[in-house]
C-alpha cells in the first residue's frame, strides 16, 4: 500500500509518494479552478512518475486550502499538522517553519516531537505573499525570478510600510511616480523587506526558535530569504524542494495510518 | 438627527427570542434556565419597545455603567453595546447601522459594537432616550461615544469618569460621580432616588454574584456541565439584570441544574475531549455556528477569566453606592480593562489550572485595542504552563469581519494541534 | 490656442490636445514602471494624431499619480480638481462625482462651474477600486471589461462577507469550489463594491446631476448596481477615462487666457447602455445655431435655442436624450441613407456621432 | 533613528540656531546634553503623554525626555508582535523602540492613563522592558473640583513614589525654580507662536516642529537660551513666508517635519496647530499664585491644560480650536490622526461640523504615525489646497 499526500493550494498543487520513508515520486503543477479535476491530474502525473497507476492500492490524505474540495482522499489534514510532519522528516532539527505561500504566510512553531507547538497566520489586512510579489513583479515589470537579484543589489530600500497588499501596491506606485523616482532595485528590496517584516512580526508573535526552516514558494526567492537572514540574526535551513513539504507530512501522515490500520 | 424611529430590528430580537422559547417549551431535554434566559431578554426589549407609549423614563448607558442606580430609580435601562450585539446575534445583520456609522464619519477604526450605535441612533433602530449616560470603563470608546449620541438625539447626558486604577482617592472619587450622576437624574427625571431600593439591589448584586461564583465551581467538574456558550447568558445577565429579581431566579436554576448534572457524572456533551478557556467575546453572529462546532469537536469553554471570573469581596446594602463602586472593581472585565499587573496574569494561570484547560481561544476583536494588545502577553503566560492559545481574528458584530470558512478552518487546526499532543 | 493636459495615473496614462477647447488628440496607455517615459509616449502620440510637435503646445497641465513627473508640463494641478472641472465640461449640471481610479475611489463635490466644494477618498482599503475588480478578474479568469456585464447575468447574486480586496479574493475562490457561478459571484462583489461607493459618497453629499468618471464607469454591471443604490441615473460621458486629462487641460487653457472658459463648451447628449455609446457632441464654440441640421435630421432631434450666456446654438431636444438609440440610426447608417445629414449639412462641422 | 530631520539638514536653513536644535533630533538619543547627563550620574526618564508633570521631575535633578517613536513612517513588526496592529502606530512604534534598547538609558518612565493605547504601551513595557522606575497617573477626564482633588492627589503619590525611589525629599524650592524654568519655555514658545500670526510669518511649520522635537530632548535650561538666541535671530532675519493658504494642523500625535513640511512644499503654510507635540504641550503657565503648595499649582495646571480629545465635555477642546482658527486667521484645517487614535476619531464629525459652521474646510486624514505626507496624502492635501484657492475666487 502506497502513502500518497496532495497539498492543494490556491496556485499549485503538489503530490508527494512514499514507500517506506523515501519519497517515491513528487509533483507540483498549476492548481485549476476545479481542485478535484488538478488532484486528478496531479496524481495521475505522479503515480506514472513512480510506475504506479490508480489501480494500486492507496492511502491519500489531503491538505492546503483545497483539501476538503476533493473525492480521492481518505483523510484531510491542516496544513500546520502536514508542514510540521515534513519538515521533521527532512530537517528533525528545526523548531520553526515559515511557510511563505502564494495567499498567506504561516508559521508553525514545533516541540521536541516535532508536532505543533503553535502557529499564527497573517492577521486580517496583511495576507497573500507569493501573489503580492507575483503582481508587484507584473507591476515593475520584473520577471519574478529577477526580482530577487536585484533586491541583492540593492544598497538601500524604499519603505513599504502599509500592512494591506493592495495599499503596498500603491506605495510602490508612488515610489515610482516620485520626483525623484526610487531606483527600481530599492524598491524591489523594500518590496521585499515588507514581506520579511510581515513574517517577522507573525514569527515574534509566538516567539523566534532555533533552527527555522522556511517552506514555500517564496522560499525560493533568495533574495528575500537573505533579508529574512538578516533579520533573523541568524542562517534558515531550506530543504531541496520547499513548495512539497507540506504534501510530504501528508504523505507522512497517510504511511503512519497505513501502519496503524496494519497493527 | 433623526426622530423618525423604526424599532423593527428591536421587534426582530423580541420576536427571535418569543420564538425560541416556543421552540424550547417543544423540546423535553430544554434547560429550565434556559427559558427563563429567553424569557428574560423578551421582557428587557419589549419593556424598551413599550417604553415609549407607557410613558416611561429610558436611560440608555454603556456597557459597565452601573444600571443598579437607573433600576433604583425606576427607570428604562437600555445597554446600548448589548442591543447592537443582540441586533448581530439575532438578526445576524448589522451592516446597514455600521454602514449609517461610517456616514456619520466615524472612522473604521472604533470598534463596531460603538459605531454601530451611533449608526444605529442615526437610523432610529435604537429609541430616542431620555438621558444618555456612559462611563469610559472600560475603553476610550466607552468615554467618547456619549456625546456625539447626545447631539444625535438631542437628549442630556451625563458622564461618569472611571478612575483607572483602585485606591482610598479613586473610590472616593467614583462615588462622588455617582453622586453627582443621581442629582442629574433626579433632575431630568424629577424622580427621586429609592435609596432603600436601591440597598436591596445591591443585596441581589451581592447574591448574584455569589451565585455566578457557585455556578464556576461547579463548572470546573470533568466533564463540564455548561454548554460552551453558555457563559454569554451570565453575561448578559450582568449586563442587562444587575441585583434583579429575573437574575437570581434564573442563576438558582442554572446552578441547580448544573449540580445535578455534576451529580449525575453528566457533561453537557457526550464524553469531552477539549476543555478551553475563551478569552474575551465570540462573535455574536457565529454564535449558534461555535457551539455546532463545540458539539461536533466536543470541546467546550469552560471559563472565562475576564467575564465569568469575578474577583474578591461583597456589597454592603448598607452602604449602596459605595458598593455600586467597589462592584465596578470586582467586575471580571476590571481585571484586564485596568492596569494589567500580575493579579491580572496570576488569574489566567489559576483559572487554566483549575479549570484543566486544555487549551485557550482568544478572540481578538479587531476593534478592540485593548483585548489584542495582550495577545501575546497572555500567549506567553498561557505557554509557559503549556496550554496553547489560539487568536481567532474577528470582530465582535461585523459578520464581515471572519466568515465561517475562516472560523472552522483554524478551529480545524487548532483541534488537530490538541490532538496531536 | 493650443494646449495639453496630461493624466498618468497610477494604472493607465492619457493626453489630450485641445484646440480652441475642442479635443484635436487624445490617448490611452499603461501607465509603466517608469513614468517620465510614459508621459513621453502619450504626449508623443497625441501630437502624432493632431500632426503637431511639442513647441506646438502653449500650455501644459499634469495630473494623476505622475503629474510630478511630466517634464514638459508647465503645472501639475492634483487630479480631484481635474476630474471635477473636466466632467463640468461634458456636463455642466453634475453636483456629484464618483471617480473609480486603479488604486483609489473618489466622491467630488462641486459647483457649476467645475470648482472642488468637498472632496473624500477611499481610506487605507482598496475595496471598490480598479486594482480589486483587477484581482477578482484574474481568481475568475474573465477579462477585466467583461466582468460588468457577467456580473448583469446572474440571477441570485452571492452575498459576500467582505470588501477587502485580498480576503474577497479567498472568498470568491472558495465560491468557484463550490461551484458557484461566476456570473453570481461578480453580481455579489459588484453588489458589495457599489454599497462601499456608496458609503464614500454619503460621506460628501449627493446631489444632482450625479456622474461617473474613470476606468470601471465603464463596467455596465457596476453603473447599473450604482444607479439603484444612489438612485440617480448618472450622466456618462463617452470616454470616462479622459475626465482628468480634458481637466487639465482646461486648466491649462485657463492658465493661458485667464478666462473662466465656461462660455465656449462642448456639449454631450446622449448616455451609454449595454448595447453601446450613444452620444452625439456638438461644439458650441463653432456652432452659431444656424439650424441647417435641425432641417437636414430625419429624427427630428435637434432645436435651436439659447444657452445659460444667451447664446444661440442646437442642441438635441430634452425628450430625444435619453432615446437617441432608437431615434437616431446612427451617422453609419444615416449617411449612408441620407446624402444630406447633420454632418454633411453644418458648415462649421460642429456635430459628432459616437456610433 | 532620526531620518527625517537628516534629510531637513540639507536645505541650508536660515537661522544658524534652527540647525542646532535640528542636530539634537537627528542625534537623539545618542544627544550629547544627554550622554553628559548621564555620565554626570544624573538621572534620566522618560515621560510619554502631556498630562505627566514634568517639573516634579525636574525638581528632583531627573531630566524629563519625552518618550517619541521613529522619526518615520516604518515597519513595525515587534510592535505588531507585541501591541497587535490596532493599536495606534504611535505606541507600537514607540515599543518597539524600547524592545529595541533603544530607551535602555532611561532611569524611570511616567505617564497617565490617558487613553487605551497608553496605557497598555505601559502595561507592556513594564512587562518585557522593565526601567528601574515606573509610574502610571490616573488622569481624570473632567475638569470638575473632584476632578481637580483627585488629580492632585495623584501627583502627591507620584512625588511621594519618586521621593521613595530616590531616598531624598523633593524641595517647595526646587519646584517653584523647576516651575519657572518650564514657564519661561513656555513663554518663550508662544513668543515664537506669536510670529506666526503675522501675514508672513518669518518661520515655517516645519521649522517650528524641529523646535519643539528638540524641547523635548533637551535640558529646558539649554533650551531656553537657545530659543531665546533664535527669537534674536529671526527678529533682525526680516525673513518672510508665503503660501496659497493659512493652514491649522490638528489630531494625534506627530513629530515628523518632513510632514509639514510636504503640505508647506505645496504652497500649504502651516501657521499653527492642536498637537499634543506642540501648543497642546507649551499650553498653559503654572500659576503659583494664591495656590497652597507648588505641587498644587502644578496639578492645576496639568489637569487644565489644552485638552487633549480624551477629556470631557469635549467643546472645552472644540472652543480653543476655533479660538486658534481666529487668532491666526486660519483658512482650512487639517486633521492628521493616527490610525486606531480613537478619541480624536470620535471627535472629529462633532469637530468638523462646529468648523463648517464658520466656514472652515476640514481635510480629514489618517495616518501611521511618522508618516511624511508622500503619495496619496500628498494628493489630498493638493487637492485641499486648490479647493480653498478657488473658494477664495
Amino acid at each position: 500500500m502506497k502513502a500518497l499526500g496532495i497539498d492543494i493550494g490556491s496556485l499549485t498543487t503538489k503530490v508527494v509518494i512514499l514507500e517506506n520513508g523515501s519519497i517515491l515520486s513528487s509533483i507540483i503543477i498549476a492548481s485549476g479552478d476545479e481542485p478535484e479535476s488538478s488532484a486528478e491530474e496531479a496524481v495521475e502525473k505522479a503515480l506514472n512518475q513512480a510506475g504506479l497507476s490508480f489501480n494500486d492500492d492507496l492511502y491519500i490524505v489531503s491538505t492546503g486550502v483545497g483539501r476538503k474540495s476533493i473525492s480521492l482522499s481518505q483523510q484531510q489534514k491542516a496544513i500546520t499538522t502536514c508542514l510540521a510532519r515534513g519538515i521533521n522528516h527532512l530537517l528533525p532539527s528545526a523548531r520553526m517553519v515559515i511557510d511563505m505561500g502564494a495567499e498567506s504566510s504561516t508559521v508553525v512553531r514545533l516541540n521536541e516531537r516535532g508536532r505543533v507547538k503553535d502557529w499564527a497566520n497573517h492577521d486580517k489586512c496583511a495576507a497573500g505573499t507569493g501573489i503580492f510579489l507575483q503582481q508587484m513583479a507584473k507591476l515593475m515589470q520584473v520577471p519574478l525570478e529577477e526580482m530577487s537579484k536585484l533586491s541583492l543589489k540593492a544598497e538601500s530600500r524604499a519603505d513599504i510600510t502599509s500592512t494591506c497588499a493592495v495599499f503596498a501596491e500603491s506605495e510602490v506606485i508612488s515610489h515610482v511616480h516620485r520626483n525623484p523616482p526610487t531606483p527600481k532595485e530599492e524598491i524591489v528590496a523594500g518590496i521585499n523587506y515588507s514581506v520579511v517584516s510581515r513574517i517577522m512580526a507573525l514569527s515574534k508573535r509566538i516567539g523566534i526558535v532555533k533552527d527555522v526552516a522556511v517552506t514555500g514558494g517564496v522560499a525560493l526567492n533568495s533574495g528575500l530569504v537573505y533579508i529574512l537572514e538578516r533579520e533573523m540574526g541568524f542562517g534558515v535551513l531550506m530543504p531541496d524542494m520547499p513548495q512539497i513539504i507540506a504534501a510530504l507530512g501528508a504523505a507522512i501522515i497517510a504511511r503512519e495510518n497505513i501502519e496503524k490500520d496494519l497493527s | 438627527m433623526t426622530e423618525a424611529v423604526n424599532t423593527n430590528k428591536i421587534k426582530a430580537i423580541v420576536s427571535a427570542c418569543r420564538i425560541i422559547s416556543r421552540m424550547n417549551r417543544a423540546r423535553p431535554d430544554v434547560r429550565k434556565s434556559e427559558m427563563l434566559y429567553y424569557q428574560m431578554l423578551n421582557n428587557y426589549f419589549t419593556r424598551l419597545l413599550n417604553a415609549r407609549q407607557n410613558g416611561d423614563f429610558i436611560a440608555a448607558h454603556t456597557v459597565f455603567f452601573p444600571a443598579e442606580l437607573i433600576y433604583a430609580m425606576d427607570m428604562v435601562p437600555m445597554h446600548t453595546e448589548t442591543t447592537t450585539w443582540m441586533i448581530s446575534l439575532f438578526t445576524g445583520e448589522c451592516t446597514d447601522i455600521l454602514a449609517a456609522g461610517a456616514e456619520l464619519g466615524l472612522a473604521s477604526e472604533i470598534c463596531t459594537p460603538h459605531r454601530g450605535l451611533a449608526g444605529a441612533f442615526a437610523l432610529g433602530t435604537l429609541p430616542r432616550p431620555d438621558v444618555m449616560l456612559w462611563s469610559n470603563m472600560v475603553c476610550d470608546n466607552t468615554a467618547k461615544s456619549g456625546e456625539l449620541i447626545m447631539e444625535m438625539t438631542k437628549c442630556p447626558g451625563f458622564f461618569i469618569d472611571h478612575p483607572f486604577k483602585d485606591s482610598e482617592d479613586e473610590r472616593k472619587y467614583l462615588v462622588g460621580e455617582m453622586e453627582d450622576m443621581v442629582h442629574f437624574l433626579e433632575e431630568k427625571s424629577h424622580r427621586k432616588m429609592d435609596w432603600s431600593k436601591l440597598s436591596e439591589i445591591v443585596a441581589r448584586m451581592d447574591r448574584q454574584i455569589e451565585l455566578v461564583r457557585e455556578i464556576n465551581e461547579l463548572r470546573k467538574a470533568v466533564p463540564t456541565p455548561f454548554h460552551s456558550q453558555g457563559f454569554l447568558e451570565l453575561v448578559s445577565v450582568d449586563y442587562l439584570f444587575p441585583g434583579q429579581p429575573e437574575a437570581i431566579e434564573y442563576l438558582e436554576t442554572l446552578r441547580q441544574e448544573l449540580s445535578d448534572m455534576v451529580k449525575e457524572g453528566k457533561g453537557a456533551v457526550p464524553d469531552e475531549r477539549f476543555r478551553l478557556m475563551s478569552l474575551f467575546i465570540p462573535p455574536m453572529y457565529l454564535m449558534s455556528f461555535l457551539e455546532k462546532i463545540s458539539q461536533e469537536y466536543r470541546a467546550l469553554s469552560v471559563v472565562e477569566p475576564f467575564f465569568t471570573y469575578w474577583g474578591e469581596g461583597e456589597l454592603d446594602p448598607g452602604k449602596p453606592l459605595e458598593s455600586v463602586a467597589k462592584k465596578s472593581y470586582m467586575l471580571p472585565e476590571m481585571r484586564m480593562y485596568g492596569p494589567m499587573d500580575e493579579r491580572a496574569l496570576t488569574s489566567i494561570v489559576d483559572c487554566a489550572k483549575q479549570y484543566k484547560v486544555d487549551g485557550a481561544i482568544y478572540y481578538a476583536d479587531v476593534g478592540c485595542r485593548h483585548t489584542c494588545a495582550t495577545i501575546k502577553l497572555f500567549k506567553d503566560v498561557l505557554n509557559e504552563i503549556d496550554v496553547p492559545v489560539l487568536t481567532l481574528d474577528c470582530d465582535v458584530v461585523d459578520p464581515t469581519a471572519t466568515s465561517e470558512e475562516e472560523v472552522r478552518e483554524k478551529l480545524e487546526q487548532f483541534f488537530e494541534l490538541l490532538e496531536d499532543r | 490656442m493650443i494646449i495639453a493636459g496630461i493624466d498618468i495615473g497610477s494604472r493607465a496614462a492619457k493626453a489630450v490636445i485641445l484646440k480652441d477647447s475642442s479635443i484635436l488628440s487624445s490617448v490611452i496607455r499603461d501607465t509603466g514602471p517608469e513614468s517620465v517615459k510614459t508621459s513621453y509616449m502619450v504626449i508623443g502620440e497625441a501630437l502624432r494624431d493632431a500632426r503637431l510637435t511639442l513647441d506646438d503646445i502653449q500650455y501644459t497641465v499634469a495630473t494623476g499619480y505622475g503629474r510630478v513627473l511630466v517634464p514638459f508640463a508647465n503645472e501639475n494641478i492634483s487630479e480631484i480638481s481635474c476630474h471635477a472641472r473636466g466632467i463640468n465640461w461634458y456636463f455642466p449640471s453634475v453636483k456629484t462625482i464618483l471617480d473609480m481610479g486603479g488604486q483609489d475611489c473618489k466622491a467630488i463635490n462641486c459647483d457649476g462651474g467645475g470648482r472642488v466644494t468637498n472632496f473624500v477618498m477611499n481610506d487605507k482599503c482598496a475595496g471598490g477600486t480598479g486594482r480589486f475588480l483587477e484581482m477578482i478578474a484574474e481568481v475568475l479568469n474573465i477579462p477585466l471589461e467583461e466582468i460588468g456585464d457577467v456580473s448583469l447575468e446572474s440571477k441570485n447574486a452571492i452575498p459576500f462577507n467582505t470588501i477587502c480586496a485580498v480576503f474577497a479574493k479567498s472568498e470568491a475562490i472558495v465560491y468557484l469550489r463550490k461551484g458557484a457561478a461566476k456570473s453570481d459571484i461578480l453580481a455579489g462583489l459588484h453588489e458589495a463594491i457599489a454599497i462601499r461607493s456608496l458609503n464614500l459618497l454619503k460621506r460628501g453629499r449627493i446631489e444632482r446631476d450625479f456622474s461617473i468618471t474613470g476606468g470601471i464607469s465603464k463596467n455596465k454591471g457596476l453603473v447599473r448596481k450604482l444607479t439603484e443604490k444612489v438612485g440617480l441615473e448618472p450622466l456618462l460621458c463617452e470616454d470616462p477615462q479622459l475626465v482628468g486629462a480634458i481637466g487639465a487641460a482646461l486648466f491649462a487653457q485657463e492658465r493661458l487666457t485667464g478666462a473662466d472658459i465656461q462660455t465656449t463648451k462642448i456639449h454631450q447628449y446622449g448616455y451609454s447602455d449595454a448595447s453601446g455609446d450613444y452620444f452625439i457632441t456638438i461644439d458650441t464654440g463653432l456652432c452659431d445655431g444656424c439650424g441647417d441640421c435641425v432641417k437636414a435630421c430625419p429624427a427630428e432631434i435637434f432645436v435651436v435655442d439659447k444657452d445659460d450666456s444667451g447664446q444661440p446654438g442646437v442642441r438635441v431636444k430634452e425628450e430625444a436624450r435619453k432615446k437617441l438609440a432608437f431615434l437616431c440610426p446612427g451617422f453609419q447608417f444615416c449617411s449612408q441613407k441620407n446624402t444630406v445629414n447633420c454632418h454633411s449639412i453644418c458648415p462649421k462641422d460642429a456635430i459628432k456621432h459616437s456610433w | 533613528m532620526s531620518v527625517a530631520s537628516d534629510i531637513l539638514q540639507g536645505d541650508n536653513s536660515k537661522f544658524h540656531m534652527l540647525d542646532r536644535f535640528r542636530e539634537i533630533n537627528s542625534t537623539f538619543p545618542k544627544t550629547s546634553q544627554l550622554l553628559d547627563y548621564k555620565r554626570s550620574g544624573k538621572k534620566v526618564f522618560g515621560w510619554l503623554c502631556t498630562y505627566s508633570p514634568e517639573e516634579i521631575m525636574h525638581a528632583a535633578g531627573i531630566l524629563p525626555i519625552r518618550i517619541t517613536g521613529y522619526s518615520q513612517e516604518t515597519e513595525l513588526d515587534d510592535g505588531n508582535a507585541y501591541l497587535y496592529v490596532n493599536n495606534c502606530s504611535f505606541s507600537r512604534s514607540c515599543l518597539q523602540l524600547g524592545l529595541r534598547g533603544e530607551y535602555n538609558f532611561l532611569d524611570g518612565v511616567v505617564g497617565g492613563s490617558t487613553c487605551d493605547g497608553a496605557r497598555r504601551l505601559f502595561d507592556l513595557w513594564r512587562y518585557y522592558i522593565g526601567t528601574p522606575f515606573h509610574h502610571v497617573l490616573t488622569v481624570p477626564r473632567k475638569y470638575t473640583e473632584k476632578a481637580h482633588e483627585l488629580y492632585y492627589r495623584e501627583v502627591v503619590k507620584f512625588t511621594e513614589h519618586l521621593e521613595e525611589f530616590l531616598g531624598f525629599k523633593i524641595t517647595d524650592e526646587a519646584l517653584c525654580q523647576s516651575i519657572m524654568l518650564y514657564n519661561e519655555s513656555r513663554k518663550l514658545l508662544r513668543d515664537l507662536y506669536d510670529l506666526r500670526k503675522l501675514d508672513n510669518p518669518p518661520i515655517t511649520g516645519a521649522e517650528t516642529m524641529e523646535i519643539l522635537n528638540a524641547s523635548f530632548h533637551m535640558p529646558k535650561e539649554i533650551f531656553n537660551e537657545w530659543l531665546k538666541e533664535l527669537l534674536r535671530e529671526i527678529s533682525v532675519s526680516g525673513e518672510r513666508n508665503s503660501g496659497r493658504a493659512r493652514i491649522m494642523l490638528i489630531g494625534s500625535v506627530l513629530t515628523n517635519p518632513e510632514f509639514v513640511k510636504s503640505i508647506e512644499d505645496q504652497g500649504g503654510l502651516v501657521v499653527t496647530d492642536e498637537l499634543c507635540t506642540s501648543t497642546r504641550y507649551w499650553g498653559d503657565p503654572v500659576v503659583l499664585e494664591g495656590t497652597a503648595s507648588p505641587i498644587r499649582a502644578i496639578a492645576r495646571r496639568y489637569l487644565n491644560n489644552f485638552p487633549c480629545a480624551r477629556m470631557f465635555p469635549s467643546d472645552e477642546r472644540f472652543n480653543r480650536i476655533i479660538e486658534f482658527v481666529h487668532d491666526f486667521k486660519v483658512d482650512g484645517v487639517i486633521s492628521q490622526i493616527v490610525r486606531y487614535c480613537v478619541p480624536y476619531c470620535h471627535d472629529l464629525p462633532l469637530l468638523t461640523k462646529r468648523l463648517n459652521n464658520i466656514d472652515v474646510p476640514v481635510l480629514a486624514l489618517d495616518v501611521e504615525y511618522g508618516t511624511s505626507g508622500s503619495g496619496q496624502i500628498q494628493t489630498r492635501v493638493q487637492a485641499f489646497l486648490e479647493m480653498l484657492e478657488a473658494k477664495r475666487k
